[in-house]
């Protein structure tokens, strides 16, 4: 019987993406394997069930994993979708291992194989696999949009009969992928971006884009191209350089993140004092806490009329290409270990060590039993 | 012939030379390399007059000698540059 | 000897449609019709020559021009267009051999010309007989008639040797005169030998250099030949054809990257084996760049980090529409992770214009490299690294490649000797078929541009 | 006792516009003239009352209009304001002059001379005093970013390790002022821009923009720069070659307006049923009625899981550039006729005559007392 | 006469230095140097002279190169900058006066030289003289002596008439050997007079052509009389000169859009009064344009919808680099209404990478166009036209415009005599110092760049 | 001298003179123009040469008057040339 592969519908909030698209979905058969969804659970991304060639689909969540062997997912699963998942599946998505103690302990309990795609090492190779990197693609792009829709002036510069209109300024904190996005969306806009990131790196590449490099004097690379936690002293150095392009910007959006932890807050209470009125913070890290102090995750705060918008789930604004880039992630993720219709995983592989979340009822992962203690 | 004169000659067609090869791209070295290659061909006339004025059969064989290979020169050198430009004959339209 | 007007007149015309032909073959555009300029000069001045009056063994000299003529226009016809060097060659050499026998027919003849005529009598058939066999021992290696480098013990020195041989020769010839039939016989013996030994040791690959070189000795050869008949026709087309030829000799040296006396005196051994990565970076000036793009059918750009650096796409595309309007193919090869954020290529060449449909993701366009002409790379290392496909041990191990070693020539821009992302050397920049052109990708682009224009 | 100016909170639904904003604010009080504001009137634009140098602020409806002789608004007056106008004064705003009979019998029986700036004659020394000009380019860059934020996919390009993205498609229907900022916004962004226009001259322009012109072989240009209506035949030409456009986009924005009439109707209910699962519709003439059939201003419909919008006030989504602009214009309009501090204005001028609206009591406006009969 | 060999020698080293200095002088960034070189030339040139063996009146001699060559020496380092043009004309006409009195003094001498030297003997005496007296009449005409335009009735018919006449007396000169003073007089009389009546009716704005014409004249008179010195330093400094000056007096006349003919033989007269708009658009090639640009302070670049009709944005941002690196200050002005909708510039512009900081609008800037150089005006129209500020009939009446027309030059690129928007007239494009570049906005940007790349 | 020589060296010289001019930026005509007027300046060495031969006082008269004009043209020349091209000197750095 050959390897068949799950997909259910996303259940949480707001959820709009689906960890199989109709691509994938041919590109899988043809390795031969069997697929299983369940019913419209790519409407939300704008595919339909036609549009799937060579798809079981089933009518609810149990029908769709039973017997499964490999369940794809966008969002880590609920309770009640841990207890649908076969005993001993494989599961594959974005299952933020750092979340919760309590998930990790119900997956190990049905002795799920799980791959969280946050833990994949960032080599070469894995780049075609980096779910972070495509979805935080789509993260920043959005970023951009909402700040120039939020923001009540124009981004570009305008010569008008009504008169010159001068361009926004933009200042984008943290210059990972997300950032870069952004930056490079609020540029093509005609605003003057400014962006800012701990790493030394980040410098060249902001440049690469035509933005400026707010200088600070701080520098944290971290491991693997992450970034490392700042110390007292270099948070508030880096604040008070970073306070003052602050104070002029039109829009500041933050992407700051280190994984694992909470967000550095970057953005306090005084600096947002000394924002420009009308002024827009969108903070993208809000997921992870915010990089402004006064973010509110999912909502929208308005204080000394500076309006701080922590949107959540952004990719899930632009679900068909996020779903698109997301279930590319994970056919490149599986497909080298289908064969002929059988999987045959090397365990001993950089990458699949180095993603796997829980194996055997254990939680395997060396960062994450750290961090969350063993579960 | 006047020495001085010559000079001068040699000084203004080295200069010419010079002047029409700087600034020449890559592509047009061997074409170029051909064309004056055909040019010093003129060398046959030359020859022409050697045999012409010549006075042995040592002569004769020598001058004989240099007008074929002279015209050799000349008309390899003319078919070869010709076959060799005619390449940018169809970019130029 | 004075000759009549028409005839003068007529050489003078020839002379004046060489320097015409010979600036319209500097400009692709009108190359060809400079060709045939310079051709109607030649006829022009050969007919003229059949009106000296007292012309003798007018017979003998039609056959010999039939002979020598013929015999090369017909092989010069049926040669293959990749075996024209060696043509060159020979034709070349012909001309130093005929240089040389007027004046071995001048020192037979022991007319007196004075000092100077002497001496540029024997110098021009001292250079004349160095072109002659050599030009001969280019046409051997070039046909394959010649296989294996043929080099002495002690070839510098040998050839210094001979070189003063022939001048002391040279010099006796000069100063005894009437000249001695034996030294005249020895000077050309020892000359003609010098040409041989200083050709044979040298590479194919450097042939066209000293091929050049050999062209501009016979041009200077032609022109003091001139000197001594008195033939004003000759002097400037030979002295035009030594200095032009001269210059060209050098340009075509800097263009291979190597000074002429490197070609001349060390010849090139093959490097040794069995490094990690073998060959050598071959460096390239942007005028070279731009003709090999201008004249390809179809280019295949491959951007990179270092372009986004420079802020260089503006005058990417600026060269791309030149190209196209040359009527050039360029297609844009972009990497799924070139640059340092999903898309930054896309930003970029979006930010400069280049219409989407130019755009081709790897997967769409690495079939197509086998087929291009050229390949430019600006500023990408990893994303064309070729050890991504073989070596395990490479960190990039694994990660799809863009195919550009598959081209047919690849140009690569980059500022230095610095590695991509990953840190790791690129086997790409040392394969024969690649040429580094170092500098900045947003002068560079522009120099390129520059040079585009000039060809029209 | 000098020339007063006055200017009252705007209190239509969503309206957060201002027709008085610091800088013009200056330069009125330059020529000597008073003004009176009602308390936080600019807040919404961002403009707080201190920000306003010279301006008495007033804390009601009733006491900013008191014997005020000049009053600038952004939008129509409602019945409560046009009562609360002093009988005789000079009203100037967008007065949608074709809207309502009552309205313009109210502000005659007030004896209100009243200028439309909607009616301002498009000659070249009128272009500093064009609002519909000024608040077009705001709602066309409005229309772009709401455009790209709702697109479920990325207008721009990306070549990514997790695949290539195609731009997004996007159409732009109507070139007028909305239309082409709309078109430059989207190129900005990276999509393919094809767009369309009945006005000959408009292909020139479009493509001046980089976008591409969908040729249907239909023109209307009509007098003074505007469009005249279409016949029959000619929308049905029109609608057969634009239906095709419509089918390939992602996006599709709507700007075709024709100066007091409806809106025409170009996307019909069988064009939107050919398009594309998820694509988007904007649609900037819902305020006129839509140039879609599925149009429901001010709403969010969706059909054929295509989307469509019909966003009303689109400047007042970016009040402080918005406002800022129109300020200007009307600053434009009244400051030639001011001069020390009193009103002098040539009734003759074409451009005071082509504006001119109500006075003495009688609608005067040719075109709208042919449109509304007289009131 | 033989000369010794250090004489030719140093002659020849002049002549040398001659086409190098000159070859500087054709490129700005070596033409100080060329200039230099050349004067070594003259000076290595003048003091072989000296050492010729024989020469007899030394003193004289070096008294007269005291009096002419200390004379101008110390006249042309006082004159006024914008005083040069008289002044090369005076010193040109001296050059031909010289040629002039060489060739009077070797009819004088009566020395037979036979035909060819006669012929150029006295061609050379008709060309200085004519160089010479119409050189004085452009110094008079420039320097204010001569005021006002000296016509005769039949101007043309007398010029010829006087031509003919000296070109009689001179084959009479030549043809009656040895020479009559009478004739040899009469025919220097009759040159001179052609120089002045031919002179006298040109206008002053075309005197810098007829000054050039007249350098290439004293060119080929001087060598021409080189040849009958037999010195080949003089015969090729002054064909250098006669065919450079040839060249640059047409280039000259095709910048002023003037065919040569017209300049010589139909005087400009003062277009009537009383038009609407008066004056003539005068057409410019993209080199002049790129030469003032390169050469200005400050360029103000006004670009209009023309330039996003041409999709020139990336072009003239491109130029504008090049300027800004060759140290020129360049700003943009847009309109308020520049385009077909409100930004339209600052679209493009962004598109193409120009600064926010380059970018002034009509209040910031229009005080700025009085100190500017070069204004560009890049396919704008109304947008510039001055009519707006005064012409109350104006459609564009009362519009607030640009003033570019305050600038020093304007230079406007647009396709030909199309309209704007309001479809009136712009009396911008007749004013004086308004120059028309007619073609794309695209592929005229491209010249540009190309020539002022050329410039270094 | 040789008539043909002296024609090869005019066409020679000619060719070179076209050669340089070809393609000079507007801004350098006028200096360009006086540049060369001070090389025809040359005449002065011709002068020279006849005043230096000069066997009459008429000859030596008009010798004279070409002497010293012929040393204005090249002084002149060279000043004024001199001063035009200084402009060019500051925009080179
Ligand atoms: N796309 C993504 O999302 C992403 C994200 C993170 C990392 N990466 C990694 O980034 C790399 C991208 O590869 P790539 O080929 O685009 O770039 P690359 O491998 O980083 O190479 C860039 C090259 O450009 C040259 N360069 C830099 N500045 C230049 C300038 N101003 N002018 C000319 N050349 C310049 C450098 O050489 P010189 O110093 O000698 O000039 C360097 O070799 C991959 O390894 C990829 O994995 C990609
Ligand atoms: N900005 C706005 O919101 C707006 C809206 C509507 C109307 N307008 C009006 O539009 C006008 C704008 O003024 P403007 O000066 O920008 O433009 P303009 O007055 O329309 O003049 C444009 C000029 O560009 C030339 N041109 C066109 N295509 C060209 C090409 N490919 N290459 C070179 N030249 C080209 C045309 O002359 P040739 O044909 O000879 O080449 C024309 O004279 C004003 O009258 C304004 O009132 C503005
Ligand atoms: N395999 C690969 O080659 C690969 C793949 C994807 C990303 N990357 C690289 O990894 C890096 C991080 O990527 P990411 O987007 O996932 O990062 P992320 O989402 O973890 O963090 C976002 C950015 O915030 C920055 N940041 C953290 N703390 C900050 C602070 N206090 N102040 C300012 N900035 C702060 C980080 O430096 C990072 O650039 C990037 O350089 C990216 O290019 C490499
Ligand atoms: N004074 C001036 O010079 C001046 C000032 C402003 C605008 N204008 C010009 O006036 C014109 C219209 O400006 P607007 O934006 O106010 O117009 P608008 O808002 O009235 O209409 C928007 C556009 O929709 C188009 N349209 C109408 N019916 C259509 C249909 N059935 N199908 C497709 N398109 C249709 C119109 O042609 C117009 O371009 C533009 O050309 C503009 O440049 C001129």
């Amino acid at each position: 019987m050959p390897l068949t592969l799950a997909t259910a519908r996303e259940t949480a909030d707001g959820e709009c993406r689906t960890a199989l698209v109709p691509e994938t979905a041919k590109k899988f058969a043809a390795l031969g394997a069997r697929l299983r969804m369940e019913q419209s659970a790519g409407v939300q991304s704008h595919f339909l069930d036609p549009d799937y060639v060579g798809v079981d689909f089933a009518p609810g969540l149990a029908e769709t994993y039973a017997g499964a062997d490999v369940i794809l997912r966008v969002t880590p699963p609920s309770p009640a979708e841990i207890a649908a998942l076969p005993e001993g599946a494989l599961l594959i998505g974005l299952l933020k291992p750092y979340e919760s103690k309590e998930r990790l302990a119900a997956l190990n309990a049905r002795r799920i194989t799980a791959f969280a795609l946050e833990l994949l090492p960032r080599v070469s190779r894995a780049q075609s696999m980096d779910a972070l990197s495509s979805q935080g693609s789509c993260a920043g792009y959005q970023c951009g949009l909402i700040a120039a829709a939020r923001c009540t002036k124009f981004f570009p510069m305008l010569t008008t009969a009504a008169g010159t209109i001068r361009p926004a300024r933009v200042l984008v904190i943290g210059a990972g992928v997300a950032g870069l996005q952004a930056i490079a969306t609020c540029k093509r806009l005609g605003a003057m971006v400014e962006a800012y990131d701990v790493r030394a790196a980040a410098r060249e590449q902001i440049e690469s884009l035509g933005a400026k490099f707010v200088d600070t004097g701080v520098s944290a690379d971290g491991a693997g191209g992450y970034a490392r936690e700042l110390s007292a002293e270099e948070k508030a150095a880096q604040a008070e350089k970073l306070a003052k392009a602050v104070a002029q910007a039109d829009v500041v959006i933050t992407t700051a993140a280190i994984p694992g932890k909470r967000a550095p807050v970057i953005i306090t209470n005084e600096m947002v004092g000394r924002m420009k009125y009308g002024a827009i913070i969108v903070d993208m890290a809000a997921e992870s806490g915010g990089n402004c102090a006064l973010t509110q995750p999912g909502e929208h705060v308005v204080a000394n009329d500076v309006n701080i918008h922590g949107p959540l789930n952004l990719p899930s604004r632009m679900p068909t290409h996020a779903s698109e880039l997301y279930a590319k992630n994970l056919y490149n993720f599986l497909s080298p270990w289908i064969k002929d219709g059988t999987l045959a995983i090397d365990w001993s592989d950089e990458i699949v060590a180095g993603t796997l979340l829980c194996r055997d009822g254990a939680t395997v992962h060396t960062l994450v039993k750290q961090v969350m203690g063993d579960a | 012939m006047d020495g001085m004169l010559a000079l001068y000659i040699f000084m203004l067609a080295a200069f010419t030379g010079y002047e029409i090869i700087a600034k020449v791209p890559v592509i047009l070295h061997t074409p170029l390399m051909s064309g004056s290659n055909f040019i010093h061909g003129i060398v046959v006339v030359g020859a022409m007059i050697v045999l012409g004025l010549a006075e042995t059969p040592l002569q004769q064989a020598i001058g004989f000698f240099a007008v074929a290979l002279g015209a050799a020169n000349a008309a390899g050198g003319y078919v070869v540059t010709e076959r060799m430009l005619g390449m940018f004959k169809k970019k130029e339209g | 000897m004075t000759l009549p007007l028409y005839v003068q007149g007529a050489w003078f015309g020839g002379a004046l449609l060489f320097i015409v032909g010979l600036k319209g073959m500097s400009s692709p555009a009108s190359a060809r019709r400079g060709i045939v300029v310079a051709g109607y000069g030649m006829l022009l001045a050969i007919a003229a020559t059949f009106l000296i009056p007292g012309l003798q063994n007018l017979a003998l000299i039609a056959l010999a021009l039939a002979i020598g003529g013929g015999g090369a226009w017909l092989s010069a016809q049926k040669v293959k267009m990749t075996d024209m060097p060696q043509m060159v060659a020979i034709y070349n050499g012909m001309g130093g051999g005929a240089a040389a026998a007027i004046a071995a027919v001048e020192f037979a003849k022991g007319d007196a010309h004075g000092l100077v005529a002497t001496t540029l009598a024997t110098l021009g058939a001292l250079i004349g007989a160095v072109s002659f066999t050599g030009s001969c021992v280019a046409w051997a290696k070039l046909q394959g008639v010649l296989k294996k480098a043929w080099r002495l013990p002690a070839q510098n020195a040998v050839n210094v040797l001979l070189a003063l041989l022939s001048l002391g020769l040279g010099l006796a010839v000069i100063g005894l005169a009437p000249q001695q039939p034996e030294l005249v016989i020895a000077f050309f013996v020892v000359a003609l030998v010098l040409g041989l030994v200083v050709t044979l040791p040298i590479g194919g690959a450097d042939m066209p250099v000293v091929i050049s070189l050999f062209n501009a000795f016979t041009g200077l050869a032609v022109g003091f030949e001139g000197y001594v008949l008195g033939n004003p026709a000759l002097i400037i087309a030979g002295i035009v054809v030594g200095a032009a030829g001269t210059l060209l000799t050098q340009l075509m040296a800097k263009a291979m990257n190597r000074p002429l006396s490197n070609i001349l005196f060390t010849p090139m051994v093959a490097s040794g084996p069995g490094e990690a990565i073998s060959g050598t970076m071959k460096e390239v000036g942007a005028i070279d760049a731009a003709a090999m793009m201008r004249y390809a059918a179809k280019v295949i750009i491959v951007p990179g980090y270092g372009m986004a650096v420079a802020h260089a796409q503006h005058k990417v595309w600026e060269m791309t529409s030149i190209l196209e309007e040359a009527g050039v193919e360029v297609k844009f090869a972009i990497h799924p992770v070139a640059g340092r954020m999903p898309g930054h290529m896309n930003v970029l060449l979006a930010e400069a214009g280049v219409p989407y449909d130019k755009i081709f993701d790897l997967e769409e366009i690495n079939a197509e490299f086998g087929q291009a002409d050229v390949a430019l790379v600006i500023g990408a290392n990893d994303v064309v690294n070729p050890s991504a496909r073989t070596d395990k041990a490479s960190p990039i191990y694994g990660m799809p490649i863009l195919d550009a070693d598959k081209a047919q020539n690849v140009i690569v821009i980059k500022r230095g000797k610095g590695t991509g992302y990953s840190g790791v050397e690129n086997a790409l920049f040392y394969t024969d078929n690649c040429r580094m052109l170092y500098g900045d990708a947003q002068p560079m682009a522009g120099e390129i541009i520059q040079h585009l224009k000039s060809m029209g």
